[in-house]
């Protein structure tokens, strides 16, 4: 819960310190990047707080490893 | 637009610190607890019994006073944890200084389970005192009275700091102690301290140095031999050396004070045989002469010397023979300093490394130079 | 009704119409209007004694000009010279032949008249003309020249500037006899008025510095400048910022060297303090006797501020992060001691650590405020009800009235600093109650980023502290001697940068 | 906007902060126990070789960054899908340091502290730094730097009492192939790692010189990483160095000075504080500037610090599993996660490079000649 409640925080700072200048701004592109980042954010907490276990890359890369080198174990 | 961003940052900060600064923990909140004795219970439980410093009675003119609590557990973590629902705030161990162990817990082979939990934790440090306790309860210790202060695990430590002023006690650090127990080829020391009972009263005493094998332990050396163990073990930083300078006559006693001494251990590989060389360099100063010793000038110094060196060598010698016969325990690092110079060697026998060791042929080698003698150019003696 | 929409324009304009016409008596009534329901508004109307028909009208503000120059210069040539008939040549005939001052001017701009009538100048009318002449008798009470109270030196000049600008501008051109010397004037507020002078040494002040500053001060909109305080915060770099990054000097010899090092000064009417540009951190170490005493003396001083100020913003944060989170950075005895001090204390140690803060800041504010005479009861007060009272009746511990002196204490090193110190230092509490001696540092590490990140005037304000270039560290922590500083600071004046020939101390 | 410059001095300090990284806790190479020394000196003799590498190709085109010359060399498309692999590398690494910094600080204090607000506190730290741009994060470097090195070489001095220069015996005795194996964990971590320096080498001033930056910072950053896992080394012993996750720490625990000058192990953390930050913070410019690139600079670089790093702190929490799986990632699969990236693409830029130059020489020549 902290996680998205301190994501939520950040959101909410970022969004007044920066989106709202871009958008009088009218930079587009960078509005819209920086939105779609903190959708992106906002997703992945609220994931991590709903999900038992988040998937870890770390594992999958450690699969590829495995595949492309032929280790053992 | 800072300002915006600072707000925010503060805004963001007062929800956390009141949700619960997560290891926010006042001093008062702490029982600061200075040592802990393990023993077994009756049913083979671990029962921990912890000296925790009392400051609740504490005001401006008394002294820091010690109150034992006690906990059992399957494992050491449980029951250290049982503690806390004896009405005790949480244990801090970031002070403690001094783990007692007794014998029962050190010879059942458990101890690896002591220091695997005294180092995983993030709290115990690694520079508290090990300590084997001869008693037959570790916890008899805390029980002792304790002269210097209030707390016993203060004063175990005081007794231990005074290492550098007596030979005859070996300090082992917990660091120092999973060192040796860790290290190839070496077998691990520990302190050890009995309870002795002085006119009514209990006082901790130095019985010598506890030795383990692998990860039991398999016996105790009284503290005259610690003081040779000492002197092999490159441990001497101070303290008395006394001589008997005439066999026949046991009064003839003279007092070295050890001022500087340094150990090397020399393995040698000759033939498919092993032999170990202990090279010792003292320097001491006559401290003292008992009975009416004769010396004048510089021959009789050196054969003083030459005296002091050949008891030293035949004292070794003899100790070294006793650990090989008696416990078998490599407590010298003799096969960690084959390890280290002849690794080839240690390759080809650190299997049957034991029975190398109860074999292995030691000889010492001892110089000892008197750099002064005091104040006084020759002994006192009554006029005619 | 009129004249109430008059004055409400000049609220906002601040230009008032006047024209000056040939007749004398328009003229006068126009500025009687101006003035009307200001009763120290003086008109004297004068005629000649041999030539009745020149007569003249003076204008001043009672009490600002020198009673005895306007009687003996002015009223009394004009009464009593032979004037030729007819006025010929009008005034400036009166300006050249007439008038015994050194300071008079002829102008045809009546708002200029009224401009100066209004700074305390005296105004002289003549019938038929319509130009009239401005004549500086300025005569109000000044300060005499005393030393600073707030820069105090061990040795050094002991003049301080005062409130007079005309005295400050001199006090400095007395010590650097330059034409590179420049003096650029401005008036700042619509109705103050006030005059600044920007003041710099040609071909040794940064010109990228100099035409920002002008920039930034023709941006200033206000009403009034009272002190440098104001001005300062408008020309500032970065306005949220706690840190200042405009300097301020009460002393002429430490803006006469800041000249030197190609710095720029500006001084503003009314005020006893020169602000200084651009203003780099360090500067809040430096004082000035640091360059006139034996500079061993001076590199420890200097240290031993800098340590004060790490202290002073850490110490109550270290406390409670030792007390709060790393129980075994503290020796066994003092945490025995402290723990047992701290019992039966209700508070947490952060709110301790803050209310103690706050009650120490309230007694400097009260020792500052309060009338000498009672000063003495407010500190027996605060030691009494503290120091002894607070602590038996454990509403406090005493390790933190410790903490919190030394914290005052080291506070009291760098006064200039304060108003960051009094942010950082609850901003490092909260931090080392929050995470310990972690969050303390995160703190510390965001404060030099921010320190890092500030400029004044495009100077970077850590740019003497960040140098990798050992050289520079000569006034920084240390005061290096004087003939090791040949060179000005790279950054403050672009070109010409050798200070001195090449000399290397002793004969 | 005008171009930001750093000095080769400050390229220096951070390239040296970068290297040294989460190793001033982690400690590398203490697997090979005794024979630290040999795998370290080996790991750099390889860096060494790497680093040519980098600097070339920043010699090549010098005041261009890494991605311009990407495109250049690949052309828009494949230069772009490259710059994305490098950018995916800097904000993975950057996470994984985030990772460390807050597993590390749970592991010795703030064990009740959910990991995100530590791993959050690094973030915004890092955001900051790159926030105010690069040449404000050099001027901080800088200042931070010296403070570091003195504590590096106050816990050294200190632990000498309780050094023993034993245990660097016996050399050698499990054989090269562990030292060597070591050698190449260590060369992927972290001296290869400086991989990603090579955006913020974009902005080296026109005189820089990337060898001497890429050399001496392998010098200073080398020493100091020795220096910390030589003292884990001798005061701890292979056998306890190996074992302990944070081997530097407890090291440092050890020091007791008259018993005045003890329990200052918190001079770790610091030391692990600045340079874990420099290193984030070079990882996150790295990775900003590219998506800046990618967006073809319609879009600051700044501007991007903030919501890139959010998703970077947030990775950082599920990156791993546990702390166990974060040292045996360390150990054994990141090098050959890491290999394309700090080895295999930089070599074959440098070989695109090297022939594109001598066409273009070789067509100017041709050209001049011609007129």
């Amino acid at each position: 819960m902290t996680t998205l409640i301190m994501v939520i925080i950040i959101c909410v700072g970022m969004i007044i310190v920066d989106v709202i200048p871009l958008y009088k701004n009218q930079q587009w592109l960078s509005f819209f990047v920086y939105l779609g980042l903190l959708t992106v954010a906002i997703v992945v907490a609220i994931t991590m707080d709903v999900c038992f276990q988040m998937p870890c890359p770390a594992d999958w890369f450690k699969k590829i490893i495995i595949l492309i080198w032929g280790l053992e174990d | 637009m800072k300002k915006v961003l600072v707000c925010l940052l503060i805004l963001g900060f007062i929800p956390m610190i009141f949700s619960g600064c997560w290891n926010y923990k006042e001093v008062t909140q702490l029982s600061l607890l200075a040592g802990i004795a393990i023993d077994y219970t009756d049913s083979g439980e671990f029962l921990l019994t912890f000296e925790v410093a009392d400051l609740h009675e504490m005001g401006e003119k008394s002294q820091v006073k010690s109150v034992l609590v006690e906990a059992k557990g399957q494992t050491l973590f449980e029951a250290a944890r049982n503690v806390i629902s004896k009405s005790l705030p949480k244990l801090y161990w970031g002070h403690a200084t001094t783990v007692i162990i007794s014998q029962d817990v050190a010879s059942s082979g458990r101890i690896a389970e002591v220091i695997d939990f005294l180092c995983r934790d993030a709290e115990p440090r690694l520079t508290m005192a090990f300590i084997i306790s001869q008693t037959k309860m570790a916890r008899e210790i805390f029980e002792a009275q304790a002269p210097a202060s209030e707390i016993r695990s203060t004063e175990i430590n005081e007794i231990l700091d005074d290492a550098g002023s007596q030979s005859k006690i070996v300090s082992t650090p917990l660091i120092d102690f999973i060192k040796a127990f860790s290290a190839k080829g070496q077998s691990a020391i520990a302190t050890a301290l009995n309870v002795e009972e002085k006119g009514g009263e209990k006082a901790i005493v130095n019985s010598g140095t506890a030795i383990f094998k692998k990860e039991k332990l398999v016996g105790f050396i009284n503290p005259e031999d610690t003081a040779i163990l000492n002197f092999v073990l490159d441990n001497i930083k101070g303290g008395v050396y006394v001589v008997k300078t005439d066999p026949e006559n046991a009064e003839k006693k003279i007092s070295l004070e050890l001022l500087k001494s340094k150990t090397r251990i020399k393995p040698s590989y000759a033939e498919g045989k092993l032999s170990m060389e202990i090279l010792i360099e003292t320097s001491v100063a006559l401290n003292e002469i008992g009975g009416s010793v004769e010396y004048e000038g510089e021959e009789a110094i050196r054969i003083l010397g030459q005296k002091a060196e050949a008891q030293l060598k035949s004292q070794i010698e003899d100790f070294v023979r006793k650990v090989q016969r008696e416990y078998g325990a490599d407590i010298f690092g003799f096969g960690q300093t084959v390890y280290k110079n002849l690794p080839q060697v240690w390759r080809e026998m650190h299997d049957e490394w034991d029975t190398v060791f109860s074999e292995l042929e030691v000889t010492a080698n001892p110089i000892i130079v008197i750099k002064h003698a005091g104040l006084l150019r020759k002994p006192i003696k009554p006029g005619d | 009704m009129d004249n109430q929409q008059n004055t409400h324009t000049d609220l906002n304009t601040y230009d008032v119409s006047i024209t000056l016409g040939s007749s004398l008596d328009d003229n006068v009534q126009q500025f009687r209007t101006l003035f009307q329901g200001d009763d120290t508004f003086i008109v004297r109307f004068l005629s000649n004694q041999q030539c009745p028909e020149a007569r003249f009208c003076i204008l001043y503000i009672e009490g600002m000009l020198k009673d005895e120059v306007i009687n003996e210069s002015v009223i009394q040539p004009l009464i009593q010279t032979v004037l030729p008939r007819k006025t010929e040549g009008g005034i400036d005939h009166i300006l050249q032949e007439v008038i015994l001052s050194n300071q008079a001017e002829k102008v045809s701009d009546g708002n200029r008249l009224f401009q100066g009538i209004l700074r305390g100048e005296c105004a002289l009318l003549m019938d038929n003309c319509s130009e009239g002449l401005v004549i500086n008798a300025i005569g109000w009470q000044n300060r005499g020249i005393q030393e600073p109270v707030n820069e105090q030196v061990l040795r050094g000049p002991r003049e301080g500037f005062v409130e007079s600008i005309i005295v400050n501008q001199t006090m400095i051109r007395r010590r650097l006899a330059t034409p590179k010397l420049k003096f650029v004037s401005r008036l700042l507020g619509k109705h103050s008025k006030t005059k600044v002078y920007v003041c710099y040494l040609e071909g040794v002040a940064n010109h990228q510095i100099l035409s920002e500053v002008f920039r930034r001060l023709d941006k200033i909109d206000v009403d009034g400048v009272m002190d440098a305080g104001n001005i300062s915060e408008y020309i500032k770099d970065a306005p949220y910022s706690p840190f200042e990054t405009t300097g301020i000097t009460e002393r002429p010899d430490v803006a006469a060297a800041d000249l030197l090092e190609g710095r720029i000064i500006i001084l503003i009417d009314g005020t006893p303090v020169a602000i200084t540009l651009p203003f780099l951190f360090e500067e809040y170490f430096q004082t000035d006797d640091d360059y006139y005493i034996n500079y061993y003396f001076a590199s420890f001083n200097r240290l031993l501020r800098m340590v004060s100020f790490i202290l002073t913003i850490t110490a109550p944060g270290v406390y409670v992060a030792l007390l709060t989170y790393h129980h075994e950075l503290i020796p066994s005895p003092l945490l025995f001691s402290i723990s047992a001090a701290r019992e039966g204390v209700p508070f947490p140690t952060v709110v301790e650590t803050i209310f103690l803060l706050f009650i120490f800041e309230i007694m400097r504010e009260v020792g500052m405020r309060v009338p000498m005479t009672v000063g003495q009861t407010i500190s027996i007060l605060g030691a009494l009800v503290l120091g002894t009272a607070a602590v038996d009746a454990r509403i406090v511990s005493a390790p933190v009235i410790i903490v919190v002196a030394i914290t005052g204490l080291t506070g009291l090193i760098t006064p200039r600093i304060k108003a960051p110190v009094i942010i950082l230092r609850l901003m490092l509490v909260l931090m080392g109650g929050f995470m310990g001696l972690f969050g303390v540092f995160f703190g510390i590490i965001a404060l030099f980023q921010h320190l890092c990140g500030l400029r004044s005037f495009g100077v970077p304000y850590m740019i003497e502290f960040s140098s990798l270039n050992p050289s520079d560290i000569k006034d920084t922590f240390i005061r290096a001697p004087h003939w090791f500083m040949k060179k000005r600071p790279t950054f403050i004046s672009g070109r010409n940068r050798t200070r001195q020939g090449n000399w290397k101390g002793g004969t | 906007m005008t171009k930001e410059v750093i000095s080769n001095k400050q390229a220096i300090v951070l390239l040296s902060g970068f290297i040294i990284g989460s190793t001033s806790i982690l400690g590398v190479g203490t697997n090979t126990k005794q024979d630290v020394w040999i795998t370290l000196l080996l790991a750099m003799a390889l860096a060494a070789v790497i680093y040519f590498v980098y600097a070339r190709i920043i010699a090549l085109y010098p005041g261009m960054n890494i991605y311009e010359i990407l495109d250049v060399l690949f052309g828009k498309v494949l230069g772009k899908i490259i710059s994305l692999c490098f950018i995916g590398y800097a904000f993975y690494l950057q996470s994984l340091i985030l990772r460390n910094f807050a597993e590390f600080i749970r592991a010795i204090s703030l064990s009740e502290t959910p990991m995100c607000v530590i791993a959050f506190c690094g973030m915004l730290l890092s955001f900051y730094a790159i926030r105010e741009g690069l040449e404000v994060f050099a001027r901080w470097a800088a200042m931070f730097f010296p403070i570091m090195v003195f504590f590096v070489l106050l816990t050294t001095s200190l632990t000498l009492p309780w050094s023993d220069l034993n245990n660097f015996k016996p050399i050698l005795f499990n054989g090269f192939k562990p030292v060597f194996e070591g050698a190449l964990s260590a060369f992927a971590f972290p001296f290869a790692e400086a991989v990603l320096f090579i955006p913020t080498m974009g902005s080296l001033q026109q005189k820089g010189n990337p060898y001497k930056v890429y050399y001496t910072s392998l010098l200073i950053g080398g020493t100091l990483v020795m220096l910390v896992s030589l003292r884990s080394l001798l005061v701890l012993g292979p056998e306890i160095a190996s074992l302990q996750y944070y081997s530097s720490y407890a090291a440092v625990q050890i020091i007791n000075l008259g018993n005045f000058l003890q329990r200052i192990e918190v001079s770790v953390s610091i030391v692990f504080l600045i340079s874990g930050l420099m290193k984030s913070s070079m990882c996150l410019y790295a990775s900003v500037k590219g998506i800046s690139h990618l967006l073809s600079y319609k879009m600051d670089y700044k501007t991007l610090a903030l919501p890139v790093n959010l998703l970077c702190g947030l990775l950082a929490l599920f990156v791993y599993k546990n702390a166990m799986q974060m040292f045996e990632w360390a150990e054994v699969y990141y090098k050959y996660f890491a290999f394309p990236f700090q080895v295999a693409l930089p070599i074959i830029t440098l070989i695109v490079a090297e022939f594109k130059v001598r066409a273009r020489t070789q067509n100017g020549n041709q050209a001049s000649s011609e007129e």
